[in-house]
């Protein structure tokens, strides 16, 4: 039986070893952290407007769960498909390492986006924001809301991806500020981005805490759980609430005054810039050093800049959803 | 001796007990423990929150508690759920006057459809149940993938009528506990006071017996996962409802703690054994960990290693009750 | 002429793929009889009782019930018609309590809601029990019962659903001899209050004990039907086993040699405690009491499968410690099971695996399985013991019971054995291989061998012992040589200050 | 040869001992049908992608889903047994996440690695003790409660942080290629399928491992340490999947206590689709090797055309259940 697989194998490697390798043109892969996060999916969208402009054929990958495991495999199929860039949400910075340098090797430029990978893995990095101005204004702006003194707690995610801790250093430099010597973090808790766990890190938020003034969320899942329970205890005005939330899953308690506003920056307009991005770096127009520049289509011109030992790209300051403007938006992501 | 020994296992009635009452003990000086540290545990507002949360892991143990009677093991009820809960939602966020009743029917009669599935493999075709529901496990959840093109149903697509499934209450207690004591009553009546219930043990006792008693097994086995996708469906509408969005990895891996409540509880993964007072107190215990262990500031990444290690426990300590009170520990086996 | 018979089976066949299970077989039952039901093992009377119960239909055929033509088709068919069988291997829920057991798929409901009258079950558990005479209590659980107790609640549920017709299928195999005894009173008791019954069984004592008429299959075929009293033993026995059986216990002239083991003041907490006997070469120690006097445990630790806690084992002199199965089969003991089906054997696989599987060491070499010296030696070993199969690849479920006892010998004789402990060799087993496997035993004794036969058929215990040891609640209640031993000595012994 | 005790017996009865050839029952059996899915599986995906049907995306292939693999081997002989072992994954990722932290900690590469491995050797040791010492508790309960557990202890840990930052030639095991062509993991995964072949096919322990599945009681009375070997092959699993977690932390040149999560599942597929019945007893190395590689090599071609994961999610389902219903219909049931 063995010989006979094994024989198998080797006539159907020979049958077309001479297998066609029909070099194609312009593919763009956008690899996600999973399937069915709606922030993700409007990025993909974004992605795909960039690309088409741009006359070439979008990749989009999602695994079903998670996972570094899964993107590998997919960044080895796509090595294997022969793209030309992958642009990567990672769902680990430094575990992709091997499987991006890889397909750098093999000549296929490679950006990450949202959630960064080290940058000896990536060539550019196409940021949302500035982490440092998205952790100060989740301070200022919940410093408002409770009028400046009063304690406060983060409900964070799995904080496995780096952003959320990077977020939250910087907020705890923001209260280093004397004029929040009256704001008191008292604990980051974290909901692992799951909805259950999020609600009950909330509650227990609630209870070890009966003066909690304030609660900042920086994370889609945690923000969205927590705006539900406030509304279910009709805590109103008592316990306020900000954070990075979408504007579809938060109309509601915008508009209810639960949370009063919150940020966001434009995921559709991060997936555009990520496809421009990784069209330059297949033109050659760039190469992911600081100091260069191309035109991103209808975001205009974007420069490449220094970023710790990488490079990035930024796309703007993060944007304020407040009961103004949020019926607008609540339709489009 | 087998004078001596059956004298011994004369209490084997009673090892039932003293496990549900040593259960109950260890849930009481837990209780104890967790006030000590925290006196916000066991205050109204604070049991009100942890049934409620515990509420729809106790619909679908439930369910489970039939399926483990029968020697089964159902995996596919997260996907289960996931699949009711995304379609009732969508549904809802297309029609926002359904009444809050009538997607409760649906995302159970979508429950059902899928256990029913289940029930037919494992019945009808004999596959095995730990293989039919990782497979259906894997399709239920490739469809919601497919159905809701990635998207969540968020909660302003959503009626308050049908986010009131979950947040309302009756009498000044919430409604999931409401629905979940209904559950449990139906459920006690049917498992101890109708013939159909009874042959759901006669079943898991000895399948050979049952066949040759003139018990149809295979309508039983199918009854039973399909009583398991109802319960599991209903749990997708209230999920939904209680967490107001409906996302395609909701509930992902869920069945493992519903398996793990069922253990505690006393039911016997080789079947024919588990009674509901026993899954209460079992799921009533998973309940509590879950609930006390952030309210006593347990670090996160310590509470999988906790709950891990008193499953454990559990199981070995009322393995050794058992052995104890002297039932045989001969290697024969049953059937 | 046939109403007076209230079941009447005509010309049945039933084929399995491959084989007839029946072949044209007959039978009428008598209102009020009891008829008995013989055969060797695999004669079909299994089949033919799960035609009745409507568990297999009838490819050919036909059934009367008190003269009407009827069909079964299901078991609830046959249970609606007051045909009741109590099975061969209980069917009792292990899990669950008497009352239940009694009336699993006919609880008394409430006709308005439908809801069990669980009082009322009790009750009616009871009574039942009560008119059997038996007196535990029906809440208890099923699999605390003795076999001999589950054999009264399984004929408990078949009074409770007014049965007509009760099919008892070898309910004496696992009974000892009082609790046959009890069992004899209550069939009649049944059959007093106008009960029809099949009772099948390898016992001849039960038949002349019980039945008016006897039916025997062989075969798959109908053989005849004889009025208990109108048929020698002799006649019967060619009847069902198709030939002449001289003689059933072959005791032949042997030399009892010297001491091989020798036991002192064994103890296993619970089972057994202060078992001492010794055992020399050639002689066959006969070990009877009631089932569950300890005897199966007390084997059970002299071949390592539980542990004993305390005592002394000499073998051929020297002290040794025996904690595994692999320390009793290194010194040369050997041990065929009490159930082959379930100890013995492995019915999936094929005969020459099955029989090198307690020698693998003598089939490979450093691990390393050489399967043409496993082959040889399940040809020479499966031709030595006269196995009925084509083929050593045959699988051991297609074998006979018989056969399939050969098998478990011919796994015996892979070891260099010394001392063979055989428990309960003939239980289930019929007349035809019962004789083999006495001829086997005394071939061994005559050549040396040393041999503990564990059984509780008296006959055999006289018949093939040299020396009785008596076993109760776990001791040796009596040491005697058969010369001087009979049934009453014995009896008392096994019983000695029991009520 | 003739030992004392036979010379009693002589009957002249001759039982055959050759094997009678039977086509329709060599073609009946369940590798065949494999071959058949496994060519098919080839066939469509070189139809689907131009990429696919290339010697170098054949081997590489390999290298995304053989690290599961490894414990694929083990676990065949765990369902032999009609036990489970799902605690897997949570080995894996306890093993590599101890090997990370104490490497990280000062240790030297080589002796991290041989820790890996003995964490993952404890870990199977105690599923193994366990279920050997309560034989009240079944496999699944108790791999259940260990996994939570395992799982639990590398969250306690390296809480939600990741640890790497191994030296290069670790990377070999997961990337590196021999000749610049053949994966190193698949000429690793190939050595360890022919020694576990040989072991369950060629050996008495392989022969034991069937007795117990397929009887423990009788393997038992037979003289079968029926405990030491399931200690063993329990044992055996935890190594295999400390192998794999090995291989997994070299692919991913970093861990965290959350990797692996799902493996057993994909791990019981593998051997399930391979046709190694979960009521024990049954089932070749053969057709498991084979169900590797169908699955492996369909949902790498799968992925190659970028069908959404959620799809192959579906079509690894009902490829599961469709087979064991083939199976069922063709073969019959025994669980009646």
């Amino acid at each position: 039986m063995k010989k006979i697989i094994i024989g198998m194998l080797v006539l159907l490697m020979l049958f077309t070893v001479v297998g066609a390798a029909a070099a194609q043109s312009g593919k763009y892969a956008l690899v996600v952290k999973s399937a069915g996060n709606p922030f993700m999916e409007k990025v993909r969208e974004g992605f795909e407007n960039a690309i088409s402009e741009v006359g070439g054929e979008a990749i989009y990958k999602a695994p079903a769960e998670p996972t570094v495991e899964a993107q590998i495999i997919m960044i080895e199929q796509l090595i294997t498909q022969r793209v030309d860039a992958i642009a990567i949400s990672a769902n680990d910075p430094e575990a992709l390492r091997p499987a991006l340098q890889k397909a750098m090797s093999r000549g296929i430029k490679v950006l990450s986006l949202d959630s960064s990978v080290n940058p000896n893995s990536r060539m550019v990095h196409v940021n949302q924001a500035d982490p440092e101005q998205i952790g100060r204004v989740q301070i200022q702006g919940i410093a408002e809301m409770i009028g400046g003194e009063g304690q406060i707690a983060v409900l964070s995610a799995t904080s496995q991806a780096t952003n959320q801790n990077l977020w939250i250093d910087w907020m705890k430099k923001e209260l280093e500020k004397p004029e929040y010597d009256n704001i008191e973090l008292v604990k980051v808790a974290y909901g692992d981005d799951l909805r259950d766990k999020s609600v009950s890190e909330t509650e227990a938020l609630l209870k070890s805490y009966p003066d909690l003034k304030g609660i900042i969320a920086p994370t889609t899942v945690g923000i969205a759980a927590a705006g539900k329970v406030l509304t279910d205890r009709d805590l109103v005005g008592e316990v306020y609430l900000t954070g990075l939330g979408l504007p579809s899953e938060m109309a509601e308690y915008i508009k209810n005054g639960v949370s009063p506003w919150m940020y966001l920056w434009n995921p559709i307009d991060l997936g555009y810039l990520a496809g421009y991005a990784a069209e330059g770096l297949v033109a050659e127009e760039i190469t992911g050093e600081a100091g260069e520049s191309f035109t991103a289509g209808d975001l205009g011109e974007k420069e490449v800049i220094k970023a710790g030992e990488g490079t990035e790209i930024m796309l703007g300051a993060p944007f304020r959803f407040d009961a103004d403007n949020i019926d607008q938006w609540k339709e489009v992501y | 001796m087998a004078e001596k020994s059956s004298e011994n296992r004369m209490s084997l009635e009673r090892i039932q007990q003293i496990r549900e009452f040593s259960l109950i003990g260890f849930i009481i000086i837990l209780s104890i423990f967790v006030q000590f540290r925290n006196s916000n545990f066991l205050t109204m507002a604070n049991l009100d929150d942890l049934l409620t949360n515990t509420a729809i892991l106790s619909i679908l143990a439930v369910g489970m508690m039939m399926v483990i009677i029968t020697r089964g093991i159902d995996l596919s009820i997260g996907a289960t759920l996931a699949l009711s809960g995304m379609l009732t939602s969508m549904l809802v966020s297309v029609y926002p006057a359904l009444h809050p009743l009538a997607a409760l029917l649906i995302g159970t009669l979508i429950g059902f459809v899928s256990g029913s599935i289940i029930g037919l493999l494992v019945a009808k075709f004999n596959i095995l149940p730990i293989i039919a529901t990782l497979g259906m496990m894997n399709v239920f959840r490739g469809i919601t993938f497919l159905i809701s093109g990635g998207k969540w149903v968020s909660a302003y697509q959503m009626s308050d009528s049908f986010k009131s499934i979950s947040t309302g209450s009756i009498l000044g207690i919430n409604n999931l506990i409401v629905i979940s004591i209904f559950i449990y009553l139906v459920f006690y009546y049917f498992i101890n006071y109708t013939r159909t219930g009874r042959k759901i043990y006669a079943v898991g006792s000895s399948p050979k017996s049952a066949k040759v008693s003139g018990i149809n097994v295979t309508k039983i086995t199918w009854l039973v996962y399909s009583i398991m996708g109802s319960l599991a469906g209903l749990s997708g509408v209230l999920w939904v409802s209680k967490f107001a969005s409906a996302q395609s990895n909701t509930a992902s891996g869920y069945e493992l703690n519903v398996i793990a409540a069922c253990v505690i509880g006393g039911i016997s993964i080789a079947g024919g054994e588990g009674k509901v007072t026993g899954l209460l107190s079992g799921v009533l215990l998973y309940g509590i960990l879950e609930n006390a262990l952030p309210m006593i500031n347990v670090s996160p990444f310590w509470q999988n290693a906790i709950q891990g290690a008193v499953i454990l426990i559990a199981v070995v300590v009322s393995a050794l009750i058992k052995r104890k009170t002297g039932s045989s520990n001969k290697i024969r086996r049953e059937d | 002429m046939s109403d007076q018979y209230i079941l009447e089976l005509k010309n049945i066949t039933k084929k399995f793929p491959g084989v007839k299970a029946l072949d044209n077989v007959n039978f009428q039952l008598k209102a009020g009889e009891i008829h008995a039901l013989m055969g060797e093992n695999g004669a079909g009377k299994s089949t033919f009782i799960k035609v009745i119960t409507g568990v297999h239909q009838p490819n050919e055929g036909e059934i009367y019930l008190n003269g009407e033509k009827i069909e079964i088709n299901d078991p609830n068919d046959s249970k609606a018609l007051g045909i009741a069988a109590i099975y061969q291997h209980a069917t009792s829920y292990p899990h669950l309590s008497v009352t239940e057991n009694i009336f699993m798929g006919h609880e008394k409901i409430d006709s308005r809601t439908k809801r069990i009258m669980w009082g009322d079950m009790h009750q009616a558990a009871a009574k039942h029990l009560q008119e059997l005479g038996a007196d535990f209590d029906p809440r208890r659980r099923m699999s605390t019962l003795s076999v001999a107790q589950q054999q009264i609640v399984e004929i408990a549920k078949a009074i409770s659903t007014k049965a007509e017709i009760i099919i008892m299928d070898e309910p004496t195999a696992s009974l000892t001899k009082t609790e046959s005894e009890d069992l004899y009173i209550i069939t009649e008791k049944l059959q007093k209050i106008g009960t029809s019954i099949i009772f099948i069984s390898h016992r001849f004592e039960d038949m002349y004990r019980l039945a008016d008429r006897v039916t025997v299959l062989r075969d798959s075929k109908y053989i005849g039907t004889w009025g208990v009293n109108e048929v020698s033993n002799k006649d019967l026995i060619k009847a069902m086993v198709g030939r002449e059986i001289n003689q059933l216990f072959p005791k032949t002239e042997k030399e009892i040699g010297k001491e091989i083991m020798r036991v002192e003041n064994l103890s296993r907490k619970g089972y057994f405690k202060d078992i001492s006997f010794a055992l020399n070469e050639g002689e066959i120690l006969a070990v009877t009491g009631l089932v569950g006097a300890g005897r199966t445990e007390l084997c059970e630790s002299l071949f390592g499968i539980k542990e004993y806690d305390s005592g002394i084992i000499y073998f051929e002199n020297k002290e040794v410690e025996i904690k595994e199965v692999e320390d009793a089969m290194n010194l040369g003991i050997g041990y065929l099971p009490e159930d082959r089906q379930e100890q013995g054997l492995i019915l999936d696989w094929e005969l020459d695996k099955n029989i090198s599987l307690s020698a693998l060491d003598k089939i490979s070499n450093r691990g390393w399985i050489d399967r043409k010296k496993e082959k040889n030696m399940a040809k020479r070993l499966a031709e030595k013991v006269n196995v009925k199969a084509r083929s050593i690849f045959n699988l051991a479920s297609q074998l006979s019971g018989g056969n399939q006892q050969k098998i478990v010998v011919a796994k015996l004789l892979t070891s260099d054995l010394k001392v063979i402990i055989l428990d309960e060799p003939t239980k289930g087993v019929d007349v035809g291989a019962k004789s083999a496997i006495f001829e086997i035993m005394s071939d061994l004794a005559a050549q040396g061998y040393a041999i503990i036969m564990v059984s509780s058929e008296m006959p055999e215990v006289l018949g093939m012992g040299d020396r009785i040891l008596v076993m109760r609640n776990g001791e040796i209640t009596a040491e005697m040589d058969v010369e001087e031993a009979d049934q009453e000595k014995i009896l008392e012994a096994a019983m000695k200050a029991e009520k | 040869m003739e030992n004392k005790l036979e010379k009693g017996l002589t009957f002249n009865r001759k039982i055959k001992a050759e094997k009678e050839f039977n086509l329709k029952d060599f073609f009946l059996q369940w590798e065949w049908l494999l071959l058949l899915i496994f060519i098919a599986i080839h066939i469509m995906n070189s139809q689907l992608s131009p990429y696919y049907l290339n010697t170098y995306t054949l081997l590489d292939a390999t290298m995304t889903f053989l690290d599961k693999a490894f414990i694929a081997l083990s676990m065949t002989f765990v369902i032999i047994f009609g036990d489970i072992d799902i605690s897997v994954g949570s080995t894996v990722a306890l093993s590599s996440v101890i090997m990370a932290v104490l490497y990280n900690a000062g240790l030297s590469m080589p002796l991290a690695i041989i820790v890996c491995l003995l964490v993952g050797i404890t870990a199977g040791f105690i599923n193994g003790i366990l279920i050997v010492k309560f034989k009240e508790l079944s496999a699944v309960i108790v791999t259940l409660s260990t996994m939570i557990l395992y799982r639990g202890i590398a969250y306690i840990i390296l809480e939600d942080q990741a640890a790497g930052g191994f030296p290069m030639w670790f990377n070999f095991l997961g990337w590196g290629y021999i000749k610049n062509l053949i994966p190193v993991i698949l000429i690793a995964f190939s050595v360890a399928a022919v020694i576990f072949y040989l072991l369950l096919h060629k050996t008495t322990f392989g022969r034991k491992i069937y007795a117990i599945g397929n009887n423990d009681i009788a393997s038992l009375f037979s003289g079968v340490k029926v405990d030491k070997i399931k200690l063993i092959v329990f044992t055996l699993n935890g190594f295999m999947a400390a192998l794999a977690a090995l291989f997994l932390t070299s692919k991913m040149g970093s861990t965290r206590p959350n990797i692996a999560s799902g493996y057993e599942l994909d791990v019981i597929a593998m051997v399930v689709l391979g046709g190694v019945s979960t009521s024990g007893g049954k089932g070749r190395m053969i057709g498991v090797l084979l169900s590797i590689f169908i699955i492996g090599y369909l949902r790498y071609g799968l992925g190659l055309v970028n069908v959404p994961s959620q799809v192959i999610l579906i079509i690894i389902g009902a490829l599961l259940i469709i087979s064991v219903l083939v199976s069922n219909l063709l073969y019959g049931n025994k669980s009646e």
